[in-house]
């Protein structure tokens, strides 16, 4: 079967959930791979979880849910506790260590304790902790480049130019907590 | 044209407006309101029209009267708007009217919910409105076949004169995934709109109606749109087989995203030596009956399965085009729960016996 | 007719050689002719598509010489407005019975003239149900019997009758909204000026146009055509006024 | 000279026009038309004045009114 | 009670009244008028409401409300007005509601016209509505069946909480047979209605919906309904044999009127020494579906023929449960136009190859 | 506190204890907990039935501790008909937003107000569609920008908002009908005495009874929720005059 | 099989078809036998054609409508050309001779010539041309009684009572022209 | 003396009932509660005139208000 990453990004709407795994997904087609970007919201307009999922393939990609992914980015409680128990035996977990005070209890898998809030208000603002997060999750798997995901910013988000900066050293600091 | 990453929903949207189908009509409702909020920004840029309509059932009717211009036009919904429009579907069928209505399926049945679902199979496929008519029903299962169909559904509804409807559970709408555009559109051959509406100047008044109180004339017109289907049965059935092989013990079924799904189990299933098949339906009208039949019939072929995200629809064109031939399971999981990979897997071994 | 002579009224070039299919001293009959004279005098009928509705009148396509379109029950404002907005070249009207835009069509009416849709609306108000016979309308007269009222019509149940012209002249949206009747002459030479008024307005691209028109039917009032004349002044006339209740020049409050 | 002529065809015997003529000169013959009906017939051609009026009330579109040169139009239709 | 002669509308009326189901809400339209215009006489004698409702539309959420009240409720209409229900009938199949709904069916699609036909069986027995339901189908060939079939419809909805429908052509509302009411009516042996909205009195309140927004409850919802469907099947199906013997070469499959005059073609086909046996479901859903294929099975049959007023829809479920075994040919007419015996006679022999 | 402290004001009875899932300064609350006093304060929770719509309101039944049933979109006056004529012994109330009971639900919401159907209409005018991402409704108002309005609201091409109250008021059939608001202390006062007086028509069989309550939604309108109260201030309230617009009591012309 | 006699009537609307032809099924149920009537309008409320079809038998009846009834009465000239071919061979058809001057040209059938409408007018009304009509139809067959027909008319037309006399002697005429 | 009790529970932090207090003794709490939000806090209780504005204004019924004894009433609710 062709190399497949498969990443759920979790946690409160409001947090950048979506935001960071469309960029992902971006940027993963900007490399020329397959990918897709599979949203999930609870019912509430304001306020309730948000889930994604991206899968980044160099074939075909099947189910775009899955029900083991490889790694999962926890941003906040409620996430790490749906989510945590569901990683792939061997896989990668990225819990927001900022706003979540344990950790997921399983011996089968990486864990990695990211302060991805606090780094972001250090930054200049808490909508960093995404890209905090995103920094260490691509060092680790390597599955797009760096710049990619900076170009693809700069592409996407043309009104946010003025934030590309920010966006840069949060990858940066993300990365720092892995290396 | 360079691939974009784009929302099911979205991408829909643009490949109406790549054929010229820029004359749309909805009413918001959770999982497609994206492509109101789409076009409500691109159509201006066209010159093409939009309207919100008040509801469901106006937005059929406006389809009804703005398909007798002879212009592309079309509708998006999702499961309890699409109920609403049963009347004007069946009035549009009967007075041979192109229109292309896509179904964002969420679960039901009544309110239900918003998550993704297949359980519209039977309205879509049997018919939801009154008397005899059925619609060309296609069902992709990506982002990209979502943009050709939408396609294929603009020039199927011109090339028969009928109404074309595309069914796609929720999470095709709202995922997204790098889809191509094609380049510059032309379309294919396709008949002069010469029943079209624009005054009677040089020529007696033309009109466009479902009405035939003497019973004679009605059954000639069922039987021209019967003979429709006919075509149509010959000509439209498309579907794709996916690992399908000698070695095959078990075949599935599934249609959209499902069948995606069904992919990976499939992959997964092999490697541990378990050889299966997939079927995959794409007009769901016309059904591949006779494809299943003769898929049905290969030797190595034990058992067959069909999944869907529904208590089982597609299965009851399965058991009929499987003649009971091969005995036939399902498994399906319904209200906007999605099978997973482990749940086809366990059920695909479950079928044949090598787990309880 | 010797050869000198002028034919000052006739059958309009709109109205087709068919015979309707309507009841003896139906005034369906009259509104289709008004509706013909008026698209004649404008020279519009090569532009005109016209909207069947469902009720007595659903044939109107037999009778009128322009290009039409047959509605679901109720729904003929639907198809205007989904034709009208793509051709807007075009001239559109729709011609629909009490049950058709009162009852069932009660949304898809209020929506088209609340968006100004620019098409002409000819509502033939004979307070029933013609084409299903004679079951209640939403017009039908406080004790009115009818087949589905076999007591009369109780206010008490069932509500006043819907005052159409007064109802739609409620919403702010720029429109011309008149109701005008066809029992005796002199009411079909408003009802005349009233229809081209309307039609004309469209032609001008200003505005959604409706004409209420109170029509008889005398099949399933049970009484004859001219006796069916005399309800419509003794009964009808006193509870829907005739007049023009909106037009676009109107400031806007 | 203003004069009407009944088309048979369409007459279907409503008698609308009878009782609008301002002349009472219209009456129902006696004989049934093709579709059953009684049909309404000028009786005394002489005394019509164009008025329009027989036409105007007709449901049917029966009725056509003619004339010999100017006729004065009685009122604006 | 002595023999009544009765329109078949008049009698489905007649019969609701005998079961106390004294609440009617309705829209109008031929051929099925008569049965407002009966209530509207008949019902303030009983203290009952009837409401003429400005729509089809309205008529199914009046029905929705009113079954809230845990009493017996019910509508008739025909076909488009049949259409226009389809939202309201999924959200109380979702709600779990028991309603009874008859389609007096005429000519489609569209407005199609106002003689009988049988083209709306896809819309009742697969759901014209979205979402994981079905509706309980019954189909009487007599007025007296009729009868019988509307007072089963009232305790099956109760037994079930489930819409029950009844489908008949416009042929058996209009015509007149004699038939006979229960003397005095009792219900069965049924389930409280405990469900019912009347005021949070003394408990808690109580809630009647179809919104699940997590989608593990709405799956729920939908395991309930397909347990109950189950049940459904299990318990409730009917049908009737006519003829059916070990000399029958041919096997027609008929429901409704249309088996009436299958009925006569076979008499007629016996004295020519043709013999042929008919099956005819009563219950469209559940559908006899066993029962089906045990007859198919039998070996002296040669062939099966379905007839019906349709282009053919009941066929698909004839195709599918008899899994192959023999060969199908179908006949039907449509658009008002009733197959007559001449007709089901000559299609008969056609497919037994007796002539061309 | 104290055990001589008295409560003055607090959660009504017929509120449930569940937190709602509205937006902060949604006055969606507001508009339920007014329901929730009235209902108490006339003692009539033991038999009031609510009708749910769909629209953010859909899970007001988790709020109200009343019996209820859900609707479908807009057809809530409908099932409201439906109970009500089969119980007129209960208390039964709609709880609708503007695009179910103006948009969709037109039809019904007319003619059951025509009917004079004797129960109690809440209708919530936020001049959008929130539970749905904030798209245009019938009551948005020109050139406000919605998601399917991103250039702000043509009125040349969707119309003038509806107003509701206005239109329903011009019916013949008694009624009581009212529009009021909840963005300031002083309009919830008002708005709280139309909602009961509304209960009360009810309660005497009086009539059909119909309270617009203009509220906000904070979040499709993309403002913070104090400044969605003066947006109701600055843009709604010239539109949408606050008044009570009919009573049973009046004469019927 | 059961013996059955199948008769279709057909004319205008506002002959009194319908009314003939329930009034032989009601006759036929007071017998003790099997009846049907099926009627059928055209679009017009008014002035379409209408006709409709009895059937009377011993045994359960199948279809209630017949392609080549027994017998046809038809009351004007469209219903003899639609009706006029549809005899079974060796059946009866009864024409209305007032309206209808011409004959089916069939031989293969008996055909009654009777003069209904006039007979009626004579009587005292258009209206009695249906019981005319039944009168032969009866007289000929036996399919009901007189008798019967007469004492239906009185229970169901309790508000028509003062018209027994002019359609008894309807029937009677009816019956002369074919004894 | 007349006071306030705001349940965090039900605050959602929408400060409506900060802009609404004539007395202006309604803050924003720097903690978030559960759900997430900065819940209003009463700061000065004593200046408290028991008028039961921030009740009325509040969208989640989080406030409740009571007081000793006779309390008048500056408004009919
Ligand atoms: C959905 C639907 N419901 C009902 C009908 C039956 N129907 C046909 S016409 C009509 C009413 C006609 O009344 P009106 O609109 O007043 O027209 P009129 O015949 O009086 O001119 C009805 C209820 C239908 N065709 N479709
Ligand atoms: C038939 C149907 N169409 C559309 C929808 C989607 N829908 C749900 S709520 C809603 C609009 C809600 O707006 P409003 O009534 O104004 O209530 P609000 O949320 O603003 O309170 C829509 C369009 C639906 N559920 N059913
Ligand atoms: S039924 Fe009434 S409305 Fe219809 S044609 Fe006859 S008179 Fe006119
Ligand atoms: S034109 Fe005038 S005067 Fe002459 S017949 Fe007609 S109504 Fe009478
Ligand atoms: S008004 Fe017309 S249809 Fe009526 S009687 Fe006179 S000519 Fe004949
Ligand atoms: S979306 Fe708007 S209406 Fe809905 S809860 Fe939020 S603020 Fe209130
Ligand atoms: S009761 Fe009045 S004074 Fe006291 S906190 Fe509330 S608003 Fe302020
Ligand atoms: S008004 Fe209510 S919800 Fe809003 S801040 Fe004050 S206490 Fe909290
Ligand atoms: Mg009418
Ligand atoms: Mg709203």
């Amino acid at each position: 079967m062709p190399k497949q990453f498969e990443v759920t990004l979790a946690g409160f709407g409001g947090q950048g959930i979506m935001l960071a795994g469309q960029l992902l997904a971006y940027s993963g087609m900007a490399e020329g791979k397959q990918v897709t970007w599979v949203p999930s919201y609870g019912p509430e307009m304001r306020g309730g979880t948000a889930y994604c999922t991206v899968v980044i393939s160099e074939g075909r990609i099947g189910a775009p849910i899955i029900t083991q992914p490889q790694s999962v980015c926890v941003f906040n409680r409620p996430s790490l506790e749906k989510f945590g128990p569901m990683v792939k035996s061997g896989g990668l977990l990225f819990i927001n260590s900022s706003l979540v005070d344990i950790a997921s209890g399983r011996k089968d898998i990486n864990e990695y304790l990211i302060p991805a809030t606090d780094t972001a208000v250090k930054i200049g603002s808490v909508k960093f902790a995404n890209m905090v997060m995103l920094g260490a999750y691509i060092h680790i798997t390597s599955v797009v480049k760096f710049e990619t995901i900076l170009q693809i910013f700069l592409e996407k988000m043309g009104d946010k130019r003025q934030f590309l900066e920010s966006n840069r050293i949060a990858l940066e600091e993300g990365r720092k907590f892995v290396q | 044209m360079a691939k974009k990453l784009m929302k099911g929903n979205e991408a829909i949207a643009e490949a109406a407006v790549c054929v010229g189908a820029i004359n749309y009509f909805a009413y918001p409702i959770t999982p497609q309101s994206e492509v109101a909020e789409y076009l409500a920004r691109r159509l201006p840029e066209v010159g093409g029209v939009f309207i919100q309509a008040e509801s469901e059932v106006a937005v059929g009717n406006m389809l009804f009267g703005a398909a007798c211009s002879g212009k592309r036009v079309f509708t998006t919904s999702s499961s309890p708007g699409i109920s609403l429009m049963q009347e004007a579907i069946s009035y549009m069928a009967g007075a041979h009217l192109p229109v292309v209505i896509v179904n964002i399926m969420r679960g039901g049945p009544g309110l239900g919910g918003i998550l993704p679902a297949q359980s519209d199979y039977f309205q879509a496929v049997k018919g939801g409105g009154h008397g005899d008519y059925r619609l060309i029903v296609l069902a992709p299962s990506s982002v990209q076949e979502a943009v050709d169909l939408t396609i294929l559904a603009f020039q199927l509804a011109d090339k028969y004169r009928a109404p074309v409807m595309m069914i796609g559970d929720g999470m095709i709408g709202q995922m997204m995934e790098s889809v191509e555009f094609p380049a510059k559109y032309q379309d294919p051959p396709l008949p002069p709109k010469d029943w079209a509406l624009g005054g009677a100047r040089g020529r007696k008044p033309q009109v466009i109606k479902s009405l035939f109180l003497d019973p004679i004339a009605l059954e000639k017109n069922n039987i021209l749109l019967a003979e429709k289907y006919k075509v149509i049965r010959e000509n439209e059935v498309r579907y794709e087989l996916y690992k399908v092989n000698n070695k095959n013990r078990l075949l599935l079924f599934a249609y959209g995203m499902m069948a995606r799904i069904c992919q990976t189990a499939i992959d997964e299933l092999e490697t541990e030596g378990i050889s299966v098949g997939l079927f995959r339906p794409i007009s769901l009208f016309p059904f591949p009956e006779k494809e299943v039949y003769r898929e049905v019939l290969k030797d190595n072929i034990e058992r067959l399965l069909t999944v869907e995200m529904s208590m089982g629809q597609m299965v009851e064109d399965i058991e009929r085009c499987s003649k009971g031939k091969k005995p036939l399971g399902f498994y399906g999981r319904t209200g906007g729960i999605v099978p997973m990979t482990e749940e086809v897997k366990g059920a695909v071994k479950k079928e044949l016996g090598l787990v309880k | 007719m010797a050869k000198d002579e002028l034919t000052i009224l006739g059958r309009p070039e709109s109205l087709s050689d068919n015979i309707t299919h309507y009841c003896p001293g139906c005034t369906h009959g009259i509104i289709h002719r008004l509706v013909a004279e008026s698209i004649d005098e404008l020279g519009v009928r090569e532009r005109t598509v016209g909207v069947a509705p469902v009720g007595c009148a659903v044939l109107i396509y037999n009778y009128l010489n322009v290009d039409f379109m047959e509605s679901p029950h109720g729904r003929a404002p639907a198809l205007a407005t989904g034709f009208k907005r793509l051709r807007p070249d075009m001239i559109v009207f729709t011609y629909q019975g009490d049950g058709d835009l009162a009852s069932i069509g009660m949304s898809e009416i209020i929506h088209a003239a609340n968006r100004g849709e620019k098409f002409t609306v000819v509502f033939v108000n004979n307070a029933i149900y013609g084409m299903t016979g004679g079951q209640m309308a939403p017009t039908t007269m406080p004790h009115q019997k009818t087949t589905t009222s076999p007591m009369g019509r109780d206010v008490s149940l069932s509500g006043y009758p819907i005052r159409v012209a007064e109802l739609l002249s409620s919403l702010r949206t720029p429109a011309y909204i008149a109701r005008t009747a066809v029992h005796t002459p002199i009411h079909v030479i408003d009802a005349k000026q009233k229809i081209k008024r309307a039609f004309a307005y469209q032609i001008q691209g200003k505005c959604f146009s409706l004409v209420e028109v109170l029509s008889t039917c005398p099949t399933n009032w049970g009484i004859a055509p001219d006796a069916a004349t005399r309800w419509v002044t003794d009964n009808m006339m006193p509870y829907y006024p005739l007049g023009t209740f909106k037009t676009p020049e109107e400031e806007i409050a | 000279m203003p004069g009407i002529l009944i088309n048979k065809t369409y007459c279907k015997g409503c008698e609308l026009c009878v009782r609008a003529c301002p002349m009472q000169i219209i009456a129902m013959s006696k004989e049934l038309n093709e579709k059953g009906y009684f049909c309404a017939i000028l009786q005394e051609p002489t005394k019509c004045i164009g008025c329009r009026i027989c036409a105007i009330t007709c449901p049917d579109a029966a009725i056509e009114v003619h004339t010999h040169g100017t006729q004065f139009a009685l009122f604006k239709y």
